[in-house]
């Protein structure tokens, strides 16, 4: 038998492991096409919300060494747009995640009831972006605030739900309460809380003064709230943070992920990344005899 | 070959302005120190200048010197952050990049087309390939000749030929198009023709054109992140990003955009 | 009137703001005045805890290129070495803080009452190390175990107390509690829980598992939350976190630290960077014109 | 030169072990592929060997081959760790280096003398001179003959001479400080001597050589970090540390603790 890169998310079979993250490019059908003609598994909108966004003024990113800051403040055109793309991942037969962010749960559910209108393979719901007021982290604070709004989507919802959640000293109860709900999967992490001041201009270097780090920088401390997930509650996870190359895919994968996003390595790497890390992980499956990614899952925990 | 193919990857500096002096009625040449650092960059690259308490302004390295310790941008103010820009000197800037990709045909003969702020990319261009001691022919058009100013000036520096063009009082009466429409150069003498203004000269030039395959052109967008990730700049109709793919593409590859 | 490097931490004169963090060789004598002999203004000692710890089997430490994951396992000979240490620091004329770690308020008595007896200049609450079960965060998981830590101590202290805390989303209120108890200074921060995996032996590659990321990957989570707490609570702050340039310094201080602590950047940059700091801090004063480090403190906010 | 000064930072390595060969009684050659990657040293850094499911131990990069994509370590089983290590033929093992810092004084005549495992370090010397085409001098000591077995055979691919030592059977009945001690080999004919093994060995040749200046020797203390930051390796009595400063001293700088 040949070697498969397949992997089943929410039960639905993606042809591999690899999708972007949210908010890499997933707002307007062109992007989508760019996403798809790049060969990731399956792909993530851009969060919606319920109403378009003009997010903050640039700068909204500081390239580093080991990553990048963003906070481009949920800047989207708004959860309509979702039909079209919906549609237009459709039309290129890849799977989509629909990713939505509101303030509450209340909006949560409203942009969830319009999410399924467009039929998306998934939904992603945003509980974790750190520096738009009201929103992500803001609206998800508590184990309790977790529920409320994934229990509350779950209870009207007919298609897979993912929670994606941040690094935090609570991670497995909010990963707990989210599956509790009723969702499916857990989508782990987003950016981490970050800074860069310019010393000699004396002010953060950000409109907005601090933004989300993301890249390698946070790929060992990605790894690390997979494993712990992984490890205490058995989860169907995606991991996310710092992939760029097939190692890091695959620390994620034998952590426990069932599938990786990929964000900062896109620009890091550019976009031939999918392909290169496709290459990658199919060389090292040949080297070490495994056949299937579902082979490798969590492997790395003690039996 | 004097100059190694090599540009740094996109980081943030810091720069100090040292020099802002007034070329013409509507463009600023400013020369910035890159603060204990170097910004090693290629044409048609640009950076994001961050000017503080306003925005970060995309802008073309027009020029290039002490091996990236030092940069020169030529500035046409329009809006809040361009004309704040345009009085700080002795100030302190955040600058990100390089920015987009390098875009370095080979040939002899270079016809360099610009118009307004286009002169900035148009200007590295020739400062590369003069490195390269190629044979460059550069047009640079405006409106009315006090926007023409001091700048030919620069030009001179890289360019063996300099050709203005304007309503009244340069080397052409007319636009850009017309240096070659009218012959003054002729398109199939030269190996490779740049073009950078603004849009609607873009379109003309493009409408005119032969070779598409020999044309690059410096396209602008709305630049945000300038790293290819939110998706601000695309081209609609294409699936290229200005920032990522950018801001130089043959003209062959774009050429449904500009003509729709 | 000539540059001057001094700063002042709980009352307390140091003649620059660099000190190393702790556990970076604070546990013998010869270790002190190596430590001693680097230039740093002010010395901390490794973790001590009442009986002594063996630690964890090496591998402990694994390098990464944008920084280190280690679990030493809080190894240390135990609290009653402190007497040496304050004397070897005492005989070099350099102030020296006692870092200690306990698993309850009542170890964190006993500890903070045999540290006075050595006489410190101040006194260092380890309520943050994230991989040593009972410890750090473990002991200190909330803002009310923070609390009756950081009283019961303070209520006995006659020294200055500082608390080390990490990234957590509870910061501010982390900060604050400590601070209404008595505390002097918050530290900040620690290392955050991080995993590197083996793809080839497909374990974690540390023999605990996880540790804690330290380094420039953590730099600039490190300066938000030296931002945030400083903005929120005005407090006196040592900022810790991928020091290794003049450049990340000086960035601490604009967000709001006093002084700064360097741990990984002496492995990254060698022994002599305390220097190399110190020369490019001088020269980028000059730069500016600033004259003392207590005009830069906490610049970076909007006035 | 044919040996750049140049090593890799240290850094987290997978290697495959594809060869385990008994050379004595005592020592093992075990031949590494460092997967996908290189691992440049210079001599006398070391490596920890992280066994899966037992510890990580420091052992000396023996011989580097491939440019560092290859190296060899000479190991004694002594303990839990290292009688697993010699049994994993066709198993991965973690490699964390290079550690410590490379001591290369610069000589024409070198003169190494090892005891046991020292081998290892010294080994790497011989590679490293005589890829400088210096003329080297290799004294290799144990107890027993059968502890020497095919050592020698390795050690002539770079060393000019080889003399080996034990209480019979060798080519010098003794220790190696006899060798020097009776003149077989006169220190003084050396530009430098390095020396590695127990460290009773050590201070027995630190209380014979006369030249401390000249004379490198190789100290072992117990390695946790590796790195310069738990403290665990310092060298009492001094402030340094066997895995930042060392492992290699010049005799002179550590002298006093040898003798306490
Ligand atoms: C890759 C690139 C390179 C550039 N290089 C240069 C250069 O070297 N020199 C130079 O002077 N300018 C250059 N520009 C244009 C420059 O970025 C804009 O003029 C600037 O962003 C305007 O900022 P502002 O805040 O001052 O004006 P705003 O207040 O933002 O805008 C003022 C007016 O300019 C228009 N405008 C703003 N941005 C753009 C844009 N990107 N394209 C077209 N129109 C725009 C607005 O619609 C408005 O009418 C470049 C643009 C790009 C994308
Ligand atoms: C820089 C350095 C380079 C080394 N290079 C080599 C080498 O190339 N080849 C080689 O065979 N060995 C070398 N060693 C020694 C090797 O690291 C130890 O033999 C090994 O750590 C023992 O591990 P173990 O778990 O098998 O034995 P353990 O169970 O740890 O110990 C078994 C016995 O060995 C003793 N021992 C353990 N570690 C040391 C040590 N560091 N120094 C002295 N005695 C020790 C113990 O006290 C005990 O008696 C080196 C040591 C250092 C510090
Ligand atoms: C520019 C940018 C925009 C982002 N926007 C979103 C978003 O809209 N929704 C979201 O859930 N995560 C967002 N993220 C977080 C990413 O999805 C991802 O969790 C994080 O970047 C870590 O992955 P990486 O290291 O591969 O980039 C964004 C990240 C970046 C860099
Ligand atoms: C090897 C090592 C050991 C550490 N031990 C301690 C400790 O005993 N107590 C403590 O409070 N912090 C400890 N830390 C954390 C550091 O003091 C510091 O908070 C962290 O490493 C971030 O700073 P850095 O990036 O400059 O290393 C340790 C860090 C390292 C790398
Ligand atoms: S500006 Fe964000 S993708 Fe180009
Ligand atoms: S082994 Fe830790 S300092 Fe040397």
């Amino acid at each position: 038998m040949d070697i498969t890169l397949e992997t089943i998310i929410s039960g639905k079979k993606l042809s591999n492991p690899l999708m972007n993250a949210s908010g890499i490019l997933g707002d307007a059908p062109d992007a989508i096409r760019l996403l798809n003609s790049m060969g990731f598994g399956c792909i993530v909108t851009k969060t919606l919300t319920l109403r378009p966004r003009e997010g903050y003024r640039p700068p909204i990113i500081v390239p580093l060494d080991y990553g990048l800051i963003n906070a481009v403040g949920l800047a989207n055109p708004g959860i309509r747009i979702g039909a079209e793309l919906v549609f237009a991942a459709r039309n290129n037969g890849i799977p989509i995640a629909l990713s939505i962010g509101g303030k509450t749960s209340k909006e949560f559910i409203e942009l969830a009831t319009i999410a399924m209108e467009y039929d998306p393979d998934f939904i992603e719901l945003n509980l974790s972006c750190p520096h738009t007021p009201g929103y992500g982290i803001d609206a998800a604070k508590t184990v309790k605030a977790i529920k409320d709004i994934v229990c509350s989507v779950a209870s009207i919802a007919s298609i897979p739900i993912w929670a994606k959640l941040s690094f935090s000293r609570n991670l497995v109860s909010e990963a707990e309460a989210a599956l509790s709900c009723g969702a499916s999967t857990i989508v782990l992490i987003n950016t981490i809380p970050a800074m860069v001041i310019d010393p000699y201009i004396k002010t953060p270097i950000l409109s907005h003064g601090w933004g989300g780090l993301s890249g390698p920088a946070i790929h060992p401390i990605a790894v690390y709230s997979v494993y712990r997930v992984y490890e205490e509650l058995n989860a169907e996870i995606i991991g996310v943070g710092g992939a760029e190359t097939w190692r890091d895919v695959i620390e994620f994968i034998l952590a426990g992920a069932s599938a990786v996003q990929i964000g900062t390595g896109l620009i890091r790497k550019g976009h031939n990344i999918v392909r290169e890390i496709i290459h990658g992980i199919k060389s090292y499956m040949r080297e070490i005899g495994a056949k299937s990614i579902h082979e490798l899952i969590g492997i790395a925990h003690k039996k | 070959m004097s100059i190694a193919y090599r540009y740094s990857k996109p980081s943030y500096f810091t720069g100090k302005i040292y020099n802002i002096n007034r070329l013409s009625r509507t463009l600023y040449e400013i020369d910035i120190n890159i603060i204990q650092d170097k910004l090693i960059s290629l044409p048609p690259q640009f950076v994001l200048v961050c000017v503080p308490g306003y925005e970060a302004v995309p802008m073309s390295i027009a020029v290039q010197e002490e091996n990236g310790g030092v940069i020169k941008l030529i500035v046409k103010p329009v809006g809040e952050t361009t004309n704040k820009l345009v009085t700080l000197n002795n100030e302190y800037i955040g600058i990100i990049g390089p920015l987009g990709k390098p875009l370095l045909p080979s040939g002899d003969k270079i016809l360099l087309l610009a118009g307004g702020s286009g002169v900035a990319p148009m200007l590295r261009f020739a400062q590369y390939y003069a490195s390269l001691k190629k044979d460059i022919t550069f047009v640079f058009g405006a409106w009315e000749s006090d926007e023409i100013g001091d700048v030919p000036g620069i030009i001179r520096r890289y360019a063996s030929e300099v050709i203005t063009t304007c309503t009244n009082g340069c080397d052409i009466r007319g636009t850009v198009v017309d240096v070659l429409k009218y012959g003054y150069v002729r398109e199939d003498e030269y190996d490779y023709v740049f073009v950078a203004g603004p849009e609607i000269m873009i379109r003309n030039i493009a409408n005119y054109v032969k070779n598409q395959y020999k044309t690059i052109v410096i396209m602008e967008r709305l630049v945000r992140c300038g790293l290819g990730l939110c998706g601000s700049c695309i081209i609609s109709g294409t699936n290229k990003l200005l920032c990522y793919d950018g801001p130089g593409f043959v003209l062959s590859d774009i050429v449904e955009v500009l003509r729709q």
